[in-house]
């Protein structure tokens, strides 16, 4: 299993005629994402890698049935592009957009949940299911499938972690980014209680950082968990004040500091790495054996050696 | 984009919140013309920065010449660190009581959050929590009347506070909305001895992302030159204080390339995100960006997904050539999309890459101390995983 | 039973200090409605006929767990006055006020329906539960207990109507005034539901008037439904482009005339009167006996007479 | 209120939608200026009615002198029994399909509709169904441009007409939210030879209870004089061309009077529900506006809820001694609050009252024939219950 996305997901890609649009639906079918229609207003009918245009979403739901979107909407047209896939009923929209008015992130997740849609983003690589659907920009060589969960604010430094986890035999459930904004659709608690309920997930991995209380507040859930929890937090040296790339990244107010956020997390009982590369030694560690296997610890990267317990 | 607290109360005042009346002036003679008219005068520098007070940037005068002097001591000094350049002379206020009022985005919510209390004047995270009325606004609907009489009551202003409050909070939430803010902010809303509310103080945050909304807005630019230049270059651009440029792909892994730098000892010149998917050109400027600043030692740092090893690669060729070469050591870490391209592009010109961000910044750090002729070669601390090979700075950084 | 309100419900009156709400809450508590507070904002603290009034409905709801409202509030403020009666959680809000704009009214229907709340009126007399409560402004004296649920789209005529029933001996579950604007909560099909679900309804009588749909859909319903209804309809001599006092009494564009409406009742089994005081005879013909009487058929009126089959 | 189309017009252009070039002219020699200024032109009196084309209130000029001669045709005629007092001079259109496009007030589905439909140019209700698209809008986030695209897709209008359609919806919405209007409607929408869509027609209907939200609006008013006279006084009033006056409180009871006096043979000279709780003064003041027409009876039907019996009777009685008495016959049918007391006061001034509508209505019908001098004592038809006793009139109307 897997969360939010799967095997029996379908895509539409909104703004599949774009150049970022095109490119990552190339990406995503390669991937073996189940990608079955774009869209694009005024160039329905058009093809792009013999996946199907449309003009509207409406229609894609209607010829294909898809599920779920990944946008690649410019900024000042997401928010209706939001409405749009929220409207046609998809389960998951994906928001790769950056640079997202923030009233505007707030009038979609509003409308988002009115209607029962998840929203992965904005400004998120994505979510991944490795073997199973890719729905995002995140490159597909650094996954694996396993029983680690990852749930990031940030896209590169997750990719950096998933690779060190794959590179050590430790695959994933679905790693989902959260996003870099200050509004985004989904947090880590909301995360964090999928992987709990999620069988095949046996230790999640959460990657965060500075600004906010996201992580303090993740902390709070994860003392509730049955499952291992990692983590690592960036942002130890950030100066107070400054907003370090994300909209959400700013110790504001004495607020959202590093210190504060490990502390929590540590409290909850969770292995915070010192470096991001630390994070695969300590999933290793703390990974719990699988019911079935009676002991091996679920290793299964792309070296195909066996677990060790 | 903060605003300065003129440009807000201007906003303020457009939608019918009651300020004081002031004007701006940027010269002694103007804060005396403005003290003529208004009579007893408050100067307060427009910085922006918070603690102004205490750092003696509100003075008083109760005559145009001592309003003149007053400005005369403010104008062209720095306080905080910022320089300045206007004062909003306003007429004094009689105070009896402060409240603070703002709306606010709730990232946590995902909602307009209206935040009040009848403990104003101070920062309001100085103020207990008890103290503090939170109400979540839903976005589809904006602040209806009622919603404010609630705030109001739970405030226990009494029937002719109330409907007071009650009409500037509905003002404040539509400036909130109007400026696509962040931040609307009034505090102190101060009750005068007549009985009237006022907006003493204002602050407003526009959304940078917003600003394309908001063609006629004010520009209010904040930071050093460098940070003005990478925020015109679309580049998450933050200046810091030590020798070592970085720049990588990213907001977490930027951040998390500083903070590696500093565990191995290192001191990071900048934060210089340049994003995903930065083209050739974009990535070049970064790199000339970041040269201006006369670093010790450059470190590029991508793990490309969206970015493309190639288009790095071209940009950091492209300097180069532009420079005739680079005078300082540059390290390079290159893996992901079109990693091959990339290195092979790296190869042609003369540049190495690593594999690992640990090799790159134990590497980076060695070779900024090296440039800087103060130290031998660098191990990572205990228990911090393991050290750069040092063998690697003729592999990567040597020209 | 009664439907949507009963002895269980608990009112508070909004602007419960103005001229008509003062009147109205006063005849209200003299019928044994459970008034138990009234609002006005800036008058929190004074009292109305020994109900306390607050600033807020949120108040009200803390002191007294009322469940629904009766709201007086001048037109300009009414849409105002439903979000707050709804955001409180109140169940029933009848709205008596008339001349609200348009635009108002489809904003209240959208919030009070996404919060669950059943909003009557806007323009509407009201809706009584003869001996268990009464929310609105109409004169007790036409009511009286009984097995026959009337519906409403015009106030006085449904007075007439109700008392011409109660003067036979024909008594009343709940009568409701649906309100006599363009934009109003509830419809003839929705109550109809109710009354049908009503196990002490027994008939129902449908009082209608020209323009509009409703009663073309209400006979659409009728044909399924087991209950004797029997209908009288306002506006047979009324010409064509005028509006009749009512904004939805107007026969547009060849739509909404009186004999559309009497031929798709009859169609559906509905009895019409040709006159207001018909209806009390055609109910008396069509009222079955009560499953518990024996053979009754339920009349209980003021005379205190008893049934006749 | 229904705005006239040259008005429709302004607004839509104030909204950036495409407008036929045109001036409004209201004599033959604006006429010809307008069309020296435009050259071919079209003329359209402005009206309140529709079907005005058919009617010949249309028609098309080449030159300033033939339409100066037009205008001069149309103007201070009438025209669907209204008054030409203006005429709308615009660019004659080169046309080659029409649209039809409106926003309109959905009772039944408590929210805003967009109707739209490829068969433009005729009434809305003559267009077939299934060539029809109706879209209900949810308030709480008004019209999405993606839905506004949806439209345009399920007319299958093509990717050039898709956008400009798009716009114009989405500008109409805009309009219809910010005018209150109960409908804003574009007919035809047309698509013109040089690929351009443009408004020719308009109507926007804005609603009377939302004008106090828009004091800056132009105000048009429609109807007799009576009827603005009662409109001012707030009373809902509308002219029949019968004998009996009729006043009663309430649209529906006010309906179902005028339709059992019909039914029992005698003829209604309007309609007037004095609406709820009406007092003395707007009671007295309705009757007074019914006298004025001169009827041959009066009829007040009041079974009082929120109206009081007792302010009935004042008024009844205000305006006779005003009037020295009166001079018709006065059916009073009164019931309800306050009803002793209102008999009461009727008795003092020597006036009667029924207790059921089919007494007073078959009396007022009686009492007008006999008023006009040519029948005798009425009959109710058979079945349509108990005709009223005839000793009644002396009872009741004998002034």
């Amino acid at each position: 299993m897997a969360i939010f996305v799967d095997e029996r997901t379908r895509v539409v890609i909104q703004n599949a005629t774009g150049r970022q649009g095109r490119f990552h639906l190339t990406q995503m079918l390669a991937y073996g994402t189940h990608v079955m229609a774009g869209t694009s207003p005024g160039k329905g009918g058009q093809e792009v890698e013999g996946i199907p245009i449309y003009d509207t979403v409406e229609q894609a739901v209607l010829h294909h049935a898809v599920n779920a979107s990944v946008i690649f909407v410019p900024a000042a047209f997401a928010k209706d592009a939001v409405f749009e896939a929220a409207d046609a009923g998809l389960g998951v929209i994906v928001v790769i957009t950056e640079h997202i008015p923030v009233h505007d992130a707030m009038a979609m997740m509003a409308y988002a949940r009115q209607r029962g849609s998840v929203v992965v983003g904005p400004n998120t690589f994505g979510i991944i299911s490795p073997g199973k659907a890719k729905l995002g920009i995140m490159p597909a060589v650094a996954y694996t499938p396993g029983p680690v969960g990852i749930v990031a604010r940030s896209g590169t430094l997750s990719y950096e972690i998933a690779s060190a986890l794959t590179d050590a035999g430790l695959g994933q459930t679905t790693v989902v980014g959260l996003g870099g904004d200050r509004v985004v659709g989904l947090n880590f608690v909301e995360v964090l209680k999928k992987f709990s309920d999620d069988p095949e997930t046996r230790a999640v991995v959460l990657v965060g950082e500075i600004g906010g209380s996201a992580e303090e507040e993740a902390s709070e859930y994860i003392k509730g968990m049955s499952k291992p929890v990692v983590a690592y937090v960036a942002g130890r040296s950030a100066p107070p004040g400054k907003r370090m790339g994300h909209a959400g990244a700013i110790i504001e107010r004495g607020r959202g500091t590093f210190e504060g956020k490990i502390e929590a997390l540590e409290a909850a009982g969770v292995k915070v790495a010192a470096l991001p590369w630390q994070v695969a030694d300590l999933v290793a560690e703390v990974l719990p054996p699988t019911p079935a296997d009676g002991g091996g610890n679920g290793r299964n990267g792309r070296a195909g050696t066996g677990g060790e317990a | 984009m903060k605003l300065y607290e003129y440009l807000a109360k201007e906003a303020f005042a457009r939608h019918g919140i009651p300020v004081p009346p002031g004007r701006v002036a940027t010269s002694p003679k103007g804060a005396a013309e403005a003290a003529q008219e208004l009579g007893d005068v408050a100067l307060k520098v427009q910085i922006l920065a918070g603690g102004r007070g205490k750092a003696g940037g509100i003075r008083f005068a109760s005559t145009p010449d001592e309003a003149a002097r007053q400005a005369a001591e403010l104008l062209g000094t720095e306080i905080r660190g910022l320089r300045v350049s206007k004062v909003l002379v306003e007429k004094k206020l009689q105070i009896d009581r402060e409240f603070y009022l703002g709306v606010a985005v709730d990232g946590g919510a995902r909602r307009p959050v209206v935040i009040a209390s009848t403990a104003g004047g101070v920062n309001i995270e100085d103020v207990p929590e008890k103290l503090i009325i939170k109400q979540a606004v839903d976005p589809a609907w904006g602040l209806m009347p009622f919603r404010a009489r609630q705030i109001a009551r739970r405030l226990d202003l009494g029937p002719d506070l109330s409907s007071q409050f009650t009409d500037i909070l509905l003002r404040l939430y539509d400036v909130f909305q109007t400026y696509d803010a962040e931040l609307a902010e009034i505090n102190p809303l101060a009750l005068q001895k007549d009985g009237l509310l006022v907006a003493a103080d204002g602050r407003l945050n526009m959304d940078d992302d917003a600003l394309f909304r908001h063609p006629d807005s004010p520009v209010v630019e904040e930071g050093t030159e460098l940070e003005l230049r990478a925020r015109k270059a679309g580049l998450a651009y933050v200046e810091l204080d030590g020798d070592i440029a970085v720049m990588a792909n990213g907001a977490g892994i930027t951040m998390a390339t500083l903070d590696i730098i500093q565990l191995y000892g290192g001191r990071p010149a900048n934060f210089l995100d340049a994003g995903g998917g930065a083209g050739v050109e974009t990535t070049a400027a970064a790199i000339e960006l970041l040269l201006s600043r006369r670093p010790k030692a450059l470190l590029i740092n991508i793990f490309g997904g969206i970015t493309r090893c190639d288009d790095v690669a071209r940009a950091l060729v492209t300097v180069g050539e532009r420079r005739g070469g680079f005078d300082l050591p540059v390290v390079i870490r290159l893996v992901g999309t079109n990693e091959k391209e990339g290195l092979a592009i790296l190869e042609d010109y003369g540049l190495k890459a690593y594999r690992t961000m640990d090799e790159a910044a134990a590497q980076v750090v060695h070779a900024a101390k090296v440039s800087a002729g103060d130290q031998p070669p660098p191990r990572a601390p205990a228990g911090a995983g393991p050290a750069g090979d040092p063998s690697a700075v003729e592999r990567g950084g040597g020209l």
